[in-house]
Order: C-alpha cells, then sequence, then structure tokens
C-alpha cells in the first residue's frame, strides 16, 4: 500500500503542492527534449534518404563541436571556425560515401547499421587523437549565443529558464522549417524524398544515388555541428555525450525511424518524460533512473506500436 | 593369405567362393553403396546371408538350375548379388550393358533363351517392354528401384527387394531349405557355365561367350596373386558390368581375394564418389584417364600464376624423375629431394583430390594409350600398368609386372598363359580362363579357335625384342603388306600420330604401295590456340589446315613418329613418306566416321581417291571436290586444293628391314 | 595441401554428422586442446597466462554467447555487458551468502540468473526485429548499468560500490583471490570454455541450431514450417545470456579480482559485438578469432611502440586502436562480411582442394 | 465433362464466402471452393488476382475479414502460421523462402523441426535420443534428397544455387514436413523448358507417391492443364470459374479475364 502510495499518489501531491517546481522540470524536460530531437532529426535524416541506421550520429555531434572549438584555440575567429567545421563536416559527409556507403551498397540494412559502429569507433580515436580527451568549453560568446537566465516569476517561486535554452528552442524551430522548405520546394528535397520510397525513382529523377548520400550526410553533419553548439553550450564538450547521444533511439522509436516531426514530438516526449520520471519517481529507486527511463518507455511503446507515433505501419509481404 | 588362396583352389565356383568369404572374413566389409547420402556397407556375413535368401526367392519365383537369367542395371549391390545369386542356384547369369538400346537388348534376351530377368530400374522395364513380343519366353522381371512403377501392371514384375524377403521368410520357416540350398551350392561343378558374357557388336554379330567357375577361379587366382591383392584392397566398381572387365576385375577378384567392391551413387557422381572411397585398386580405359587429365589441367589453368608456376615445375621434376623412381632406378640426390618436395607440394594432395591417394595397383587397357598421357600419372607415382585382354580370355592375356612398365607395349604373357603369334601377325593364345564355347554355336566356337586349341584374337601383334613383352598393332584383318613385304598396320602408325593434340585424325595408306603416306586433319581446338599464340592469320579451318606453318608443325610430328619406327626393326619400314592436310574435318554427317568416331577407310579412300592418288604419283598438291553436308542439313560442294609434303626418313642402318 | 580426404567416407549418419567430420580436422583440434591443457601450463609465463590467455578465452565465451544470439539467431544485442553484469553479480552474491557451496558450481549457476533477465528482456523479440531491438537491448544495458551501480545490495554495500572477489578454493587450492596460481585459474577458465564450446557446438548443428539460423534467415518462412518463433527467439536469449553470464562470472572471479560496475558497461557491450562481427557472426571459431583480434589488438600496438621505443603515450595507442578497430569493422564488412572465420575457411578450402584453386 | 459426386468427407479443405482487405483495398472477396483429398487443384488467375493472398489466407498468413475455412473437417477461427504447419499445410513460395545462410540439407532437415522434440539436455551433448533422432530424421530426408535427385547438391549453401535448383530444395523441405496439404506457390515460375518438364515430373510424383494433396498457383496454363484435376479461376479477388481444365478454358469469363478486357 505504502509502495502504491509512493508511486501513483504522493509525486502527484508534489506536483500540485509546488507547482514552480513542477514548471521548472518540464522546461528541463523539453528543453533535454529539444536537444534529443536535434540528434533524431540527424538520424531521421539519413535513414530516411538511404535505409542507413546512422549510430555515428552522436560521436558526429562530439565531433562537430570539437572542431569548432578545436580551430578556434587555434587562433582562428569564430565564424570562420564555424565555416571551416562545416567544411570538414562535408568532408566527412564525402569520405563516409566514399569509404563507407559506396562498397556497402545493397547490403543487408543490418550490415550498414553495424558498419555505423565502426564509424563511431574510427571517430572516437581520430577525435581522442586530433583533440584530445579532456572536456573542452564551447565558444558560446564568440558566437552571440546569450548566456545567463531569465527568473520567472510564478505559482509563489521562481522558475528559471536559461537564455540559451530559449535560443535552442528557437533555433531548432528555424531549422526543421528549412529542412521542411528543402524536402518540399527543392529540386534535391524531392528526389531525397523520393530515394525514401524507391532508390529507382531517385534515379528517374536525374540525381545519382551516391550525390544523395552525400547530400543527407552533410546535412546530417550540419544538424550535428548545431546539436554539438547548443549542448557544449549548456554543459561542456565532452565525449561522454556520445553515450547520452544514444537517448536519440528510443526517440526514434517513439517517433518512427522516418518522420520530421515524429523527431521532434519523440525528442519533447522522451525529455519531459525522463525530467519527470527522474524528479518525482527517480528517488524511490534511488535516482538516477534518467539514464535508462527514456529506454524503457521505448521499450513498452514499442511493444504496443512498432512502427512509432508517425511512421507507416510495416506490412510484411511473402 | 596363404590360406586364402588355397581354399580359393579349391572352391571352384563363386558361391562356394562366397560361402568361403563369409566364414573367412565375415566381418569384412564385401560391399559398399554410396545412397541416401552415406556408403550403405554389406560384410561378406551380410551378403550370404542376403544372396542365400535371394537365391531362394528366385528358387520359389521358378528359377531352375541351368536356365539364364538376364542381368540390366548399372552397378549397384543388387545387380551384383542376383549374378550371385542365380549362380547359387546353377543358374546362368547373363549381363547385359544397361545403356543397350531396346533392339540390342531384345537380341540378347531372346538368344539367350531368359525366363527371367533382374533389371534396376523402370527406365530398363520401359525398354523390355517395349520389345516383348520378341521375348515370347520371358516370364518375370525384378527390378530394384520401385520408383515411377506404382501404376505398372504388376504381372510380370516384382520388387527384388519382396524376392529376397520371400527367400529369408522361406529359409526361416523351413529349417530344411538352408541344407537344400547348401547342396544346390555343392552341386553346381567348376565346369558348369558360371556366366555368358555377350560381345559388344551390331545385333546378330554378337556372341555369348560362355565362361566356366572353374577356368574364371583359377585366372582370377592368377592375377590375385601377380598383383597382391588382399581382403584390404577396395576397388570402386563403375565400369559396366556386362563387360569382362567388370566382371573380371570387381566380381571375379573381389570373390576370390575377398576385397571390398564399392558402387557409386550414380555415373554422374563416379568423380566424387571416388574421391571419397579412396580404392586401392583401380581400373580406367585410356579415354578416362586423359579426359581427366584435361579438367586438371583446365582446373589448374584458373590457379593463381604462382600456383600454375609451381604445379608446372613439379611436373616437370615429376617427368624426369618420377617414372624412373616408381621402376626403383637410380636417381640422383638432388632428383630425389627435389621429387620428395614435388610430393609434398603437389603430387600427393593432386592424387588426394582425385582420390587416388590410396592406389596400389592400377591398371589401363582396351586400346592404345598415348606415351605422354601414361607417362603423367605414372610420374607423379601412381603405379598404372597395361594389360591386353580379350572376353574369350576372361580377360588377362598379358599383364605389366612392377618395374617393367612401358607405354607401347601391354606386358609379357600372364602367369600360365601360352601365347603364339601366327603367320599373318595374329596373337594366339591359350590361357587358364579361356572359354568354353560361344553360347549355342558351336560353328562359330570352331571357328575362333586353331586346331590345336589355341584361341584366335583377331589382333595383330609381336613380341618387342627389347623387352619381351607383346605389342598390339591392329586388328589382324586390317594389317596389310607394303609392296616389299613389310608388314603394315594402319592403326599402330595412326594412333601414333593421334597421340600428339595437333593431330586430331590420321588415315594410313600403304598396303599394296611401295611406301606409306598419311592424311592428316588438324584438332581445331588445339591448333587454332597454337595459332593465337603463334600469330598465325587464318580465315577459316581450310586456310589454317593448309598454312605452312602449320605443315612444317605437321612435319616435325611425323619426323618424331618417323624416328620411334626406325628404332624398332619389325616397324622401320613403315616411315612415313608423304603426308597431307585435308582441308575438311572427316565428319560422320558425310559418312567418314562411325557414329563412335572411328574412320571408315575405305569409304575414306573412295571419297578421296584424287588425294590418294597424289600421294603416290609424287606431285606437290592435288584437287579435290567432295559433296558435304552442312550443320543445318543442306549439301554443298567443297572443292580445293591440298598441298602433298614429303618426308626424310631415317635410315634403318644395319638394321635390316623384317621381311 | 594436407588434407588426405581420399579415402575418408561415411558409412553411417552418425559419422556423416560429425563437427569435424574431417580427419585431419580431428587430430588439428586435439593438438590444440592438448597445447592449451598440457603445453601451456607447464611452459607459459605467469602474464601470458594471466593477461593474455586468461582474458582470451573469457571474451571469447562472451563473444560465443553473443554469436548464439546475434550471428546464428539474428537477433542484435547491445546489451551484452549487461548479462555478464548480471552473472559476475549473482556469482557474488551466492558465493557470500552460500561460501561453502563450491566457487565453480557457482559461476555455473549465476549463469541461469543471466538467463532469467536474458529472457525477460528478448520477451519484446516476439513483436520487433532489427534495429529496434537493438534499442530494446540497449534498455537492458542501461537498465542495469544503473541497477549495479544504485543497488548496493548487489555489492554487499561495500563502499567502493565494487565487487570484492573472496578467496574461495578447489581441491583445496585457492582459486579466486590475491593468492590463486594463475595456471590454476588458468586451466579452469579453459575447462569452461572449451566444455561450453563443445556444448554451443552440438546446438547450433543440431535442431536448435537449424530452428536459430532458420528464425534468421526469414522469420516468416520459419514459422510456415512450424517453429514457433517466440520460444525459439527466447530460448537463445536464455543460452546466449547464459554463455554471457558465465563469461562475467569468470571475468570478475578469475579475471580481475574486484570489479566495479563500469565494467560492465556499454562500452564492452560493444567489445564484445565487434568481437563477433570481426570474428564472424554465426561462427564459434569466429568468436575466439574475433576475440583474439580485439584483445589483443592493442596489446600488438602496445608492444610495437615498445619495440621501437617510439615515445607515444598509452592514451594515444588507445586512440589508435579505437581508429584501427573501427576501421577493420568498416573494411570487414565491406570485403567479408562473414568475417575471419570466412577467411579462416577460405584457406581450409584451399588447402582441401590443393593444388587446385578453390 | 462433369466433375465426379463428391462425398463431403473427400473434401480436405473448404474456403467459404473467404473475404480479405488490405486497409480498404479488396484482395479477395466472398470466394468459395474446395480442395479434394489427394487431388492436384490449380488457382489461376491474371496478375493481381489474389491468388498468392488465398495461399495465405489458407496457411494462416493472413485473417480474413469474413468467411470460414474448413480443414479436415474442423472450421478454423484464428490460426497462426505454425498452426497450419502443425495441421499438416506446408508451403512454398514465389520468390524462393529458403534459409539462404544454410546448405540444402540443412533446410530440407529445418523442415523436420516440427516432428523433433528430444529436449535440450540432450542436444546440448549431442548424443543418445539426439542424436538418434537426428539419424532418423536424416534418413527420412535422404529419401526425399534421393527423390528429388539433389543429391549432388546437398552440401552446397543454397545461396549459391541456381534458382531452378533452389526452387527444388524448397519443395524439399515443403515434403520433409509430410504435409497433408501442400500449397506451391508458381512452383515454375522463372524456369526453363526443361526445368518445368523436370518440376511438373516431380509434382506429379510426390502426389503418387506420397498421396499428397496439391493446390498450386501456375501461370503457365499448358502446365496446368497437364497437372491439375481441376481449376479454380480468380480474377480481382473474384471467383469466375471452378472446374476441371477443360470446362474452364472454355468459360467465357477465363477468356476474357485473360485476354485482358477491362484491365
Amino acid at each position: 500500500m505504502d509502495l502504491a502510495y509512493k508511486i501513483l499518489i504522493d509525486p502527484f501531491m508534489q506536483m500540485g503542492s509546488a507547482p514552480d517546481l513542477l514548471v521548472q522540470t518540464l522546461w528541463e524536460g523539453l528543453v533535454a527534449g529539444v536537444l534529443y530531437s536535434l540528434i533524431a532529426l540527424g538520424f531521421v535524416l539519413i535513414f530516411k534518404a538511404s535505409g542507413v541506421f546512422n549510430f555515428a550520429q552522436g560521436i558526429m555531434v562530439v565531433f562537430a563541436a570539437l572542431t569548432l572549438v578545436g580551430f578556434h584555440q587555434l587562433g582562428v575567429p569564430a565564424f570562420l571556425a564555424l565555416g571551416l567545421t562545416i567544411t570538414v563536416m562535408l568532408g566527412l559527409a564525402f569520405t563516409v560515401e566514399r569509404v563507407m556507403l559506396r562498397p556497402l551498397v545493397n547490403q543487408p540494412d543490418i550490415i550498414l547499421f553495424m558498419a555505423t559502429f565502426g564509424l563511431t569507433y574510427f571517430l572516437i580515436g581520430f577525435g581522442e587523437f586530433v583533440f584530445g580527451g579532456n572536456p573542452k568549453k564551447m565558444i558560446t560568446a564568440d558566437l552571440y549565443l546569450p548566456s545567463g537566465a531569465y527568473d520567472i516569476k510564478m505559482f509563489g517561486g521562481f522558475v528559471s529558464l536559461q537564455k540559451i535554452d530559449i535560443a535552442a528552442a528557437v533555433i531548432v524551430s528555424i531549422m526543421v522549417v528549412v529542412l521542411a522548405i528543402f524536402f518540399q520546394k527543392t529540386r534535391i528535397g524531392r528526389a531525397l524524398r523520393a530515394v525514401a520510397d524507391s532508390h529507382k525513382a531517385a534515379l528517374s529523377v536525374g540525381i545519382s544515388l551516391n550525390q544523395i548520400w552525400v547530400v543527407v550526410w552533410f546535412a546530417a553533419g550540419i544538424v550535428a555541428l548545431v546539436t554539438g553548439i547548443m549542448w557544449g553550450a549548456r554543459s561542456e564538450v565532452s565525449f561522454s555525450l556520445q553515450i547520452i547521444a544514444l537517448k536519440a533511439l528510443p526517440v526514434l522509436i517513439l517517433g518512427g525511424f522516418t518522420s520530421i516531426p515524429g523527431a521532434i514530438v519523440g525528442g519533447l516526449i522522451i525529455g519531459i518524460g525522463e525530467k519527470l520520471g527522474e524528479f518525482y519517481w527517480g528517488p524511490l529507486l534511488g535516482s538516477g533512473i534518467e539514464s535508462w527511463l527514456a529506454y524503457v518507455i521505448a521499450l513498452i511503446f514499442l511493444l504496443f506500436r512498432p512502427q512509432g507515433l508517425f511512421g507507416d505501419k510495416i506490412i510484411e509481404r511473402i | 593369405m596363404a590360406l586364402a588362396f588355397d581354399a580359393a583352389a579349391k572352391a571352384d565356383t563363386f558361391p562356394k567362393l562366397l560361402r568361403r568369404n563369409a566364414h573367412l572374413y565375415g566381418s569384412r566389409p564385401s560391399m559398399r553403396h554410396k545412397d541416401l547420402g552415406i556408403w550403405q556397407t554389406w560384410t561378406w556375413a551380410e551378403v550370404e546371408e542376403l544372396v542365400r535368401a535371394y537365391a531362394t526367392g528366385l528358387s520359389r519365383a521358378g528359377l531352375n538350375r541351368g536356365e539364364t537369367m538376364a542381368i540390366v542395371g548399372s552397378n549397384r549391390p543388387k545387380i551384383y548379388w542376383s549374378v550371385m545369386a542365380a549362380q547359387m542356384l546353377g543358374a546362368v547369369p547373363v549381363p547385359v550393358y544397361a545403356d543397350a538400346v531396346a533392339e540390342e537388348l531384345s537380341f540378347v534376351l531372346a538368344h539367350a533363351d531368359v525366363r527371367f530377368a533382374a533389371v534396376e530400374d523402370q527406365e530398363q522395364i520401359d525398354k523390355i517392354q517395349s520389345v516383348l513380343e520378341r521375348l515370347p519366353k520371358l516370364e518375370l522381371m525384378f527390378y530394384d528401384e520401385p520408383r515411377g512403377l506404382r501404376d505398372y501392371d504388376h504381372a510380370r514384375l516384382r520388387s527384388m527387394e519382396d524376392v529376397i524377403a520371400d527367400g529369408r521368410k522361406a529359409l526361416a520357416d523351413d529349417p530344411k531349405l538352408g541344407a537344400w540350398l547348401d547342396a544346390e551350392i555343392d552341386a553346381t561343378q567348376g565346369a558348369d557355365p558360371s556366366i555368358i558374357l555377350y560381345t559388344s557388336g551390331t545385333t546378330g554379330t554378337s556372341k555369348g561367350v560362355m565362361l566356366s567357375g572353374e577356368r574364371s577361379i583359377k585366372a582370377a587366382t592368377d592375377t590375385v596373386v601377380f598383383d597382391k591383392l588382399t581382403e584390404k584392397d577396395v576397388a570402386l566398381a563403375y565400369l559396366p558390368i556386362a563387360w569382362v572387365g567388370d566382371h573380371y576385375l570387381n566380381y571375379a577378384q573381389g570373390l576370390v581375394a575377398a576385397f571390398c567392391t564399392a558402387c557409386p551413387e550414380s555415373a554422374d557422381t563416379a568423380t566424387s564418389d571416388l574421391r571419397e572411397i579412396g580404392p586401392s585398386f583401380y581400373f580406367a580405359p585410356p579415354r578416362t584417364l586423359e579426359a581427366l587429365l584435361t579438367r586438371v589441367m583446365i582446373r589448374m589453368e584458373d590457379a593463381s600464376a604462382f600456383k600454375r608456376k609451381l604445379f608446372h615445375y613439379f611436373i616437370g621434376v615429376a617427368r624426369q624423375y618420377g617414372e624412373r623412381l616408381l621402376n626403383g632406378e637410380s636417381v640422383p640426390l638432388k632428383g630425389r629431394l627435389l621429387y620428395w618436395l614435388g610430393n609434398i607440394l603437389i603430387y600427393a594432395p593432386l592424387k588426394n583430390v582425385l582420390g587416388f591417394s590410396r592406389v596400389r595397383v592400377a591398371y589401363t587397357a582396351g586400346e592404345a594409350i598415348g606415351p605422354d598421357l601414361f607417362a603423367y600419372y605414372r610420374s607423379i607415382g601412381l603405379n598404372f600398368k597395361q594389360l591386353y585382354g580379350q572376353t574369350e580370355a576372361f580377360l588377362y592375356v598379358t599383364a605389366q609386372p612392377d618395374g617393367e612398365i612401358y607405354s607401347d607395349t601391354v606386358g609379357p604373357a600372364c602367369p600360365n598363359v601360352d601365347i603364339r603369334i601366327a603367320e599373318n601377325g595374329e596373337v594366339l593364345f591359350k590361357s587358364p580362363g579361356q572359354f568354353t564355347g560361344y553360347f549355342k554355336d558351336p560353328v562359330k566356337t570352331a571357328e575362333a579357335m586353331t586346331p590345336d586349341g589355341y584361341v584366335m584374337t583377331g589382333d595383330a601383334g609381336y613380341f618387342d625384342e627389347k623387352t619381351g613383352h607383346l605389342k598390339i598393332i591392329d586388328r589382324a584383318k586390317d594389317v596389310g603388306r607394303l609392296n616389299d613385304g613389310t608388314m603394315f598396320p594402319p592403326k599402330y602408325i595412326e594412333n601414333k600420330l593421334k597421340f600428339f593434340p595437333d593431330i586430331r585424325e590420321a588415315v594410313a595408306y600403304g598396303d599394296k604401295h611401295d611406301f606409306v603416306t598419311v592424311m592428316l586433319n588438324i584438332d581445331l581446338t588445339a591448333v587454332s590456340s597454337w595459332a593465337e599464340r603463334n600469330n598465325v592469320s587464318y580465315g577459316s579451318y581450310q586456310e589454317l589446315a593448309g598454312h605452312p606453318d602449320v605443315y612444317a608443325m605437321m612435319e616435325e610430328h611425323i619426323a618424331e613418329v618417323n624416328r620411334s619406327m626406325a628404332e624398332d626393326k619389325m616397324m622401320a619400314g613403315n616411315q612415313i613418306k608423304r603426308f597431307l592436310v585435308l582441308h575438311k574435318e572427316l565428319d560422320a554427317d558425310d559418312g567418314e566416321l562411325t557414329r563412335t568416331q572411328k574412320v571408315r577407310r575405305s569409304f575414306v579412300a573412295e571419297r578421296y581417291a584424287a588425294l590418294i592418288n597424289g600421294l603416290y604419283d609424287g606431285s606437290t598438291a592435288a584437287d579435290i571436290s567432295t559433296e558435304v553436308t552442312f550443320e543445318d542439313g543442306r549439301k554443298g560442294t567443297l572443292a580445293a586444293r591440298v598441298n602433298i609434303q614429303d618426308m626424310q626418313t631415317v635410315p634403318v642402318g644395319t638394321v635390316g628391314k623384317a621381311a | 595441401m594436407f588434407y588426405r580426404e581420399a579415402g575418408q567416407f561415411k558409412t553411417s549418419y552418425e559419422v556423416d554428422a560429425a563437427v569435424f567430420p574431417i580427419r585431419q580436422d580431428r587430430i588439428g583440434i586435439a593438438l590444440i586442446l592438448f597445447i592449451a591443457f598440457v603445453v601451456i601450463p607447464l611452459t607459459a609465463t605467469d602474464f601470458v597466462i594471466s593477461v593474455l590467455l586468461v582474458p582470451f578465452l573469457i571474451l571469447s565465451l562472451a563473444a560465443i554467447g553473443l554469436n548464439i544470439l546475434t550471428g546464428y539467431t539474428g537477433l542484435l544485442s547491445l546489451g551484452t555487458a549487461g548479462f555478464m553484469g548480471v552473472g559476475a553479480f549473482a556469482c557474488y552474491k551466492l558465493t557470500t551468502y552460500f561460501p561453502n557451496v563450491n566457487i565453480v558450481i557457482w559461476i555455473f549457476v549465476s549463469g541461469f540468473f543471466a538467463s532469467a533477465v536474458g529472457v525477460l528482456f528478448g520477451l519484446p523479440s516476439l513483436r520487433i526485429k532489427g534495429f529496434y531491438l537493438a534499442v530494446a537491448t540497449l534498455a537492458a544495458q542501461f537498465f542495469l548499468d544503473w541497477a549495479f551501480i544504485r543497488v548496493q545490495w548487489l555489492t554487499n554495500y561495500n563502499t567502493s560500490g565494487a565487487i570484492e572477489v573472496p578467496t574461495r578454493t578447489l581441491f583445496g587450492m585457492p582459486l579466486t583471490g590475491p593468492n590463486a596460481a594463475p595456471e590454476f585459474r588458468y586451466l579452469v577458465v579453459l575447462s569452461f570454455v572449451a566444455a561450453m564450446t563443445w556444448f554451443a557446438s552440438n546446438l547450433v548443428h543440431g535442431r536448435i541450431g537449424r530452428m536459430w539460423m532458420a528464425v534468421r534467415d526469414m522469420d516468416l518462412a520459419a514459422e510456415l514450417i512450424g517453429i514457433r518463433l517466440l520460444p525459439t527467439k527466447l530460448l537463445a536469449f536464455a543460452i546466449s545470456s547464459f554463455y554471457c553470464g558465465v563469461a562475467g562470472a569468470l571475468m570478475v572471479f578469475l579475471w580481475y579480482g574486484s570489479a566495479e560496475p563500469a565494467v560492465f558497461n556499454i562500452d564492452q557491450s560493444f567489445t564484445i559485438l565487434f568481437m563477433v562481427i570481426i570474428g564472424g557472426l554465426g561462427s564459434l571459431i569466429g568468436s575466439f578469432f574475433g576475440a583474439g583480434l580485439i584483445y589483443g589488438l592493442p596489446i600488438i600496438m602496445r608492444f610495437i611502440v615498445n619495440l621501437f621505443g617510439w615515445q607515444i603515450t598509452p592514451a594515444t595507442v588507445e586512440h589508435f586502436t579505437f581508429m584501427t578497430v573501427g576501421g577493420l569493422i568498416i573494411l570487414f564488412l565491406i570485403i567479408e562480411p562473414a568475417g575471419l572465420a570466412r577467411l579462416w575457411q577460405i584457406a581450409k578450402q584451399k588447402l582441401r582442394v590443393w593444388p587446385f584453386p578453390y | 465433362m462433369t466433375a465426379p459426386e463428391v462425398k463431403p468427407r473427400d473434401v480436405l479443405l473448404s474456403v467459404e464466402n473467404v473475404s480479405l482487405s488490405f486497409g480498404g483495398v479488396k484482395a479477395i472477396s466472398g470466394v468459395s471452393f474446395d480442395i479434394r483429398k489427394g487431388e492436384i487443384r490449380a488457382i489461376i488467375g491474371p496478375n493481381g488476382a489474389g491468388k498468392t493472398s488465398m495461399l495465405n489466407v489458407i496457411n494462416g498468413f493472413y485473417q480474413p475479414q469474413k468467411g470460414t475455412i474448413t480443414f479436415k473437417g474442423e472450421p478454423r477461427t484464428k490460426m497462426r502460421p505454425h498452426d497450419a504447419a502443425t495441421g499438416g499445410i506446408a508451403r512454398t513460395f514465389q520468390n524462393v523462402a529458403l534459409f539462404r545462410g544454410m546448405s540444402a540439407l540443412d533446410n530440407i532437415m529445418a523442415g523436420r523441426s516440427l516432428k523433433m522434440n528430444k529436449n535440450l539436455f540432450w542436444q546440448l551433448l549431442r548424443y543418445g535420443p539426439a542424436m538418434k533422432e537426428e539419424v532418423a530424421h536424416r534418413r527420412h530426408v535422404e529419401d526425399i534428397i534421393d527423390f528429388l535427385k539433389i543429391q549432388e547438391i546437398r552440401r552446397t549453401p543454397v545461396a549459391r544455387l541456381p534458382y531452378g535448383l533452389q526452387k527444388r530444395v524448397e519443395l524439399g523441405r515443403a515434403l520433409a514436413m509430410e504435409p497433408e496439404l501442400l500449397l506451391l506457390d508458381e512452383p515454375m515460375a522463372g524456369m526453363n523448358l526443361e526445368e518445368k518438364e523436370d518440376m511438373s515430373r516431380f509434382i506429379l510424383d510426390v502426389n503418387d507417391h506420397y498421396g499428397t494433396t496439391i493446390a498450386l498457383i501456375e501461370h503457365d496454363m499448358g502446365v496446368v492443364m497437364d497437372l491439375s484435376d481441376r481449376v479454380v479461376v480468380l480474377d480481382h479477388g473474384l471467383k469466375i470459374a471452378d472446374g476441371t481444365p477443360a470446362e474452364v478454358m472454355k468459360n467465357q469469363n477465363v477468356i476474357d479475364a485473360y485476354l485482358g478486357v477491362a484491365h
């Protein structure tokens, strides 16, 4: 009875009794969710266009952020460093296409998936070799990103909103809009969607598969860079981010592997759910449940709706 | 071992031998058959039990002493057991080639008066049923493989399985039956006919060669001792059971030596089955060996350059030292070392992949074997030997003993075989296994024998002076004489030429002429690839055949043949003086070859009379125009001018021409 | 080249179905076992045994475990380390509660605990497969990882939060703890690995192995020939986790001596997965190859660095190891997705048909 | 020519008024027919007629929204594919669905899975009862291998086999289940003439030798005419004809459907 009370009633009592804390938690969850969404977005881009489940998206985030900071540490002005980093991500996209994707074309999806494990490990080793393993500080101020916080009075308490978080939310919104336009209005965007449906169709549009791969991996690289900047601004740039990036997987399961809105909504659900769970139910289990709650939510979700929130229903044919 | 042969001497029929083997070697394998994925194995004891049951069943089905039973099928245990079971009852098995057409089949079955036939499967049954009206005596067929026979009228059909089961039950039910069967076995005398083997030949000319058990076993015992075969040996039975070779090598020797006979899964899998079973006693006709060598060479073509080099290098080493080592001659230390290395790297693995690792004794026979081909197998350590024999002799007339192996001889007379060469060069023999007569044909039997009891082989030959071995040169009736009286065996000369891969066909002339001439057909595959390598360009077969470089090459080959014939005083007079290369391939469609790809000499002589005239009138070219049939069946005329070339002959020197 | 198969024919299905049907292979295996059980304990140094062989064997066992699940049944798992941890902690708890029961028994029994957890997390495999299942196993990994840290009962409330392996004996000799002789530990580990490899080989060559592979190759067709998917997949989870659990227990008790929960984090899962990929999915011998390569690579690299006296920090060597492993995985997936095992098989085949080309 | 009178107990499987749709798209609408014991029953029709869907309904891969299926006299409601397998229905596929990582022998052996039951303990030892069971079933499978004349390729991984042989192995796997009803989905698709003749022979032999009832989908009308006892014709999910091959060939609806009226 006591346990049932602790699980079913007490947390809600707490929410009701301190609404400011609830709002603060929700906000924290929302912000975490935004970042999850960003990583998930990178996954979705690549998965949609090439059917590759890119496990390396997390390390790409770290890699992009480290490159940016690394250039800056060499004395390169911030925005030039940004430009150079974008170039590096383009180079990475080219290399991945050339060295990994092209030779593996027509292999089963699971093989490509595992190849991205290899890519992950390679980039970890390469990144640590070039930039060292120590955490770094993001060059927030140099990029004119806001810092500090707005403290808003609410429900008899304070809710603290980090400015960088607000900026992150705004930037994500802009990016989603840009991507939407890109997919709907541009030729290459339409080709990408065609590829998602069938590789033959894409060829008939007149764009080679190889080009498309470069484009999506580059796009995913840019998304990774943005993610890296935002995340780095909140905490620091380190390789542990790579593990956190795995949280994008449950996000994808919720949102579906091919849906951009799904990635956003899924990210938010996971982010908020995780923070609420950790804050209100975590102490029951000795806290730290953040590390797995997202996966368990996804797992339970999977059992009921394997195709995700926005994914297409899978009809197996024989 | 000695015991085995003593007992063999006492056992004068095959059923008695079976009884002996079951007694002495009861738990040793007698028969293996690759079936359902594994080598099903029967020991001598099991085989005896099975055959006794089978014989009892056959007896109950009506088979009597002295009657004949046809055996039609491939090398399968039940087919061999059918032979044994019939013999057990004193009946005479008559094996028929499984690939015989219905026509031949009906001739043999009718001629042999069979009431019963043991057949392999639906295919044979269909064949027999299609000629049933010509076989009024045929009552019952026993089949091995029931597949597809479900809807057949079973009035004349019974499965061997049922016959065996029936016999087994009868033996179990009536204890006296076993004793009766033993009495039946003992009642058969060694002199009674044991089997009738029909010689292959066109309908009507095929003769049923009767062999007695006593003689068969005597002959087989001699060769078993000669080759030291024991119950530990293994042979793969893949040759037609109706052929004397299989009946002798596998059946008779198998029973005498009590070795294990293995039957392949099917004709298609014989190669892989050979590899699995790894026989210790092996027989293959030259054709098979040649095909095998070609396969080896083709597969090696796909090997990496390094491996190919290694292979050819060590094959070269083998060529140099291999045969000498095998013959126990002295070889320098370097040669021994190289051969030892080659054996590790190439020869032993090669023998392994071919399934020859355990071969101890191997024979080839049936036709002349090319010296290169023969040397190839011997050089990698396979103890291939040649033998000469025929159905009437129950196979062996001569065989090469270990250490005296030559590609162009067939060896000295086998133990207890007496050979005589007739005036006309024909080989005559008396042998322990010789036949007792042609079935129902005393006239032909008499024709085949000399008044003093020698069997005429129909083959011409002579004893080589150097080796003392018999050389077979041609069919006796085909041997002619040059005007100077030299014996002229065309086939011998032609074969020597055909051993060159570049020469596909050769036709030699010389009978009633002053000297020997030949017409050659190039081998298009070999010569065109030679042309490619040597930048010889040509537009057609005719152009290639007439190319001066090709003529030069042929000249070399003929010169080599001349040299080799000059060494042999019997043949020195047959050196080739003039030759030409035919402008078209001899073709069965044009009637120039038989369907089995043998040259029809007289037809060719008639058709190419203009060329033959040219060969003998000294001209350097001759014109010829022939009618040809194209592949689509149209007929046309092909005209050509064919060059004729003279040859240098090797002076025979002190050695005089044989008169 | 060394094969002499002519004359090696099979007269029964038992022999035909043998795991090593070729005599030369049987001789080879016997030779390897002889070297492993007799020659090495007599000759090898403590360093070779403790640093090279014991870890190699234990990791191979874990790789076999994962291979059963991923290679044979086609279920991708990222939770291997979690299942290994369950084995390790179960063994620790068991031996502290029942110190008088022989540790070898507890190592074995701990596999069953891992099995139970494996089956629990395998349940979703009925509905989901591929990447989705990988995520489900990630849930297991992170949950278990968390539990090892947070549930202090598991470490007997040890302040360091780590397992301290007590001394336990076998045949009166210390097997675990600081006083255990390396040769003795090695022999016990080897016995476990050899026996369990033999069991695994028996399984995958029989009915169950065929059912697993059928599910892997085409689950719909498997269902249509009457294979029930869920029990088949759960059995794979159970056996796989059992192997991982035993490997985990061996790892802590006979290799590390003490272990923090971090030993069983997701990186360990990946390491084992890489062993399986590089070694060869669906191959037991490949599991050994993969374990040898992935575990041996950094050691070899350090050795080379020392050999040439290069002034390179251990961290840099580690970075290069990461890059090499990552590169190797991609390389293998491109040129030989079936891994080292396939290369081995090709080499063997080449020897069998030598001098003919394969 | 009329079909011989049917006694109800001769009916092995009957399909009554079955309808199936995917998200509103009708694949089969109200189709009824039966399959009698021991016959070879062909299901034909133009592309998209719902033939494969029909087979999928029969072996439980799809659940029909309407209608009943009676197998061996018992009406079935909800059934999973492995239930069909247990019940004695085996199946081959239009695009060969072999286990590509396994040898031909293992594929066929896998078909015996249902009949093998020795427990994990013995399987771990691969000894005693487990080995005995393995050997007994291998023996059975070897009969099938012999029957289908695929001895040569026993050990070959099926992925390396030519298409025609893959189809044969797949038939072998289905036969290994000793089914009462064998469903063949275009057994001769993509084969050359010789392979088709071989396959026809095998199908007739299976029917004759094992007495297996066969339902097959086939496009080659010549083959259908030669093989089948009765034919049911589907078009756009509807049954348009049912009867002996000769009757069906004369049916105007069938002629129209095949000539492509309103396609």
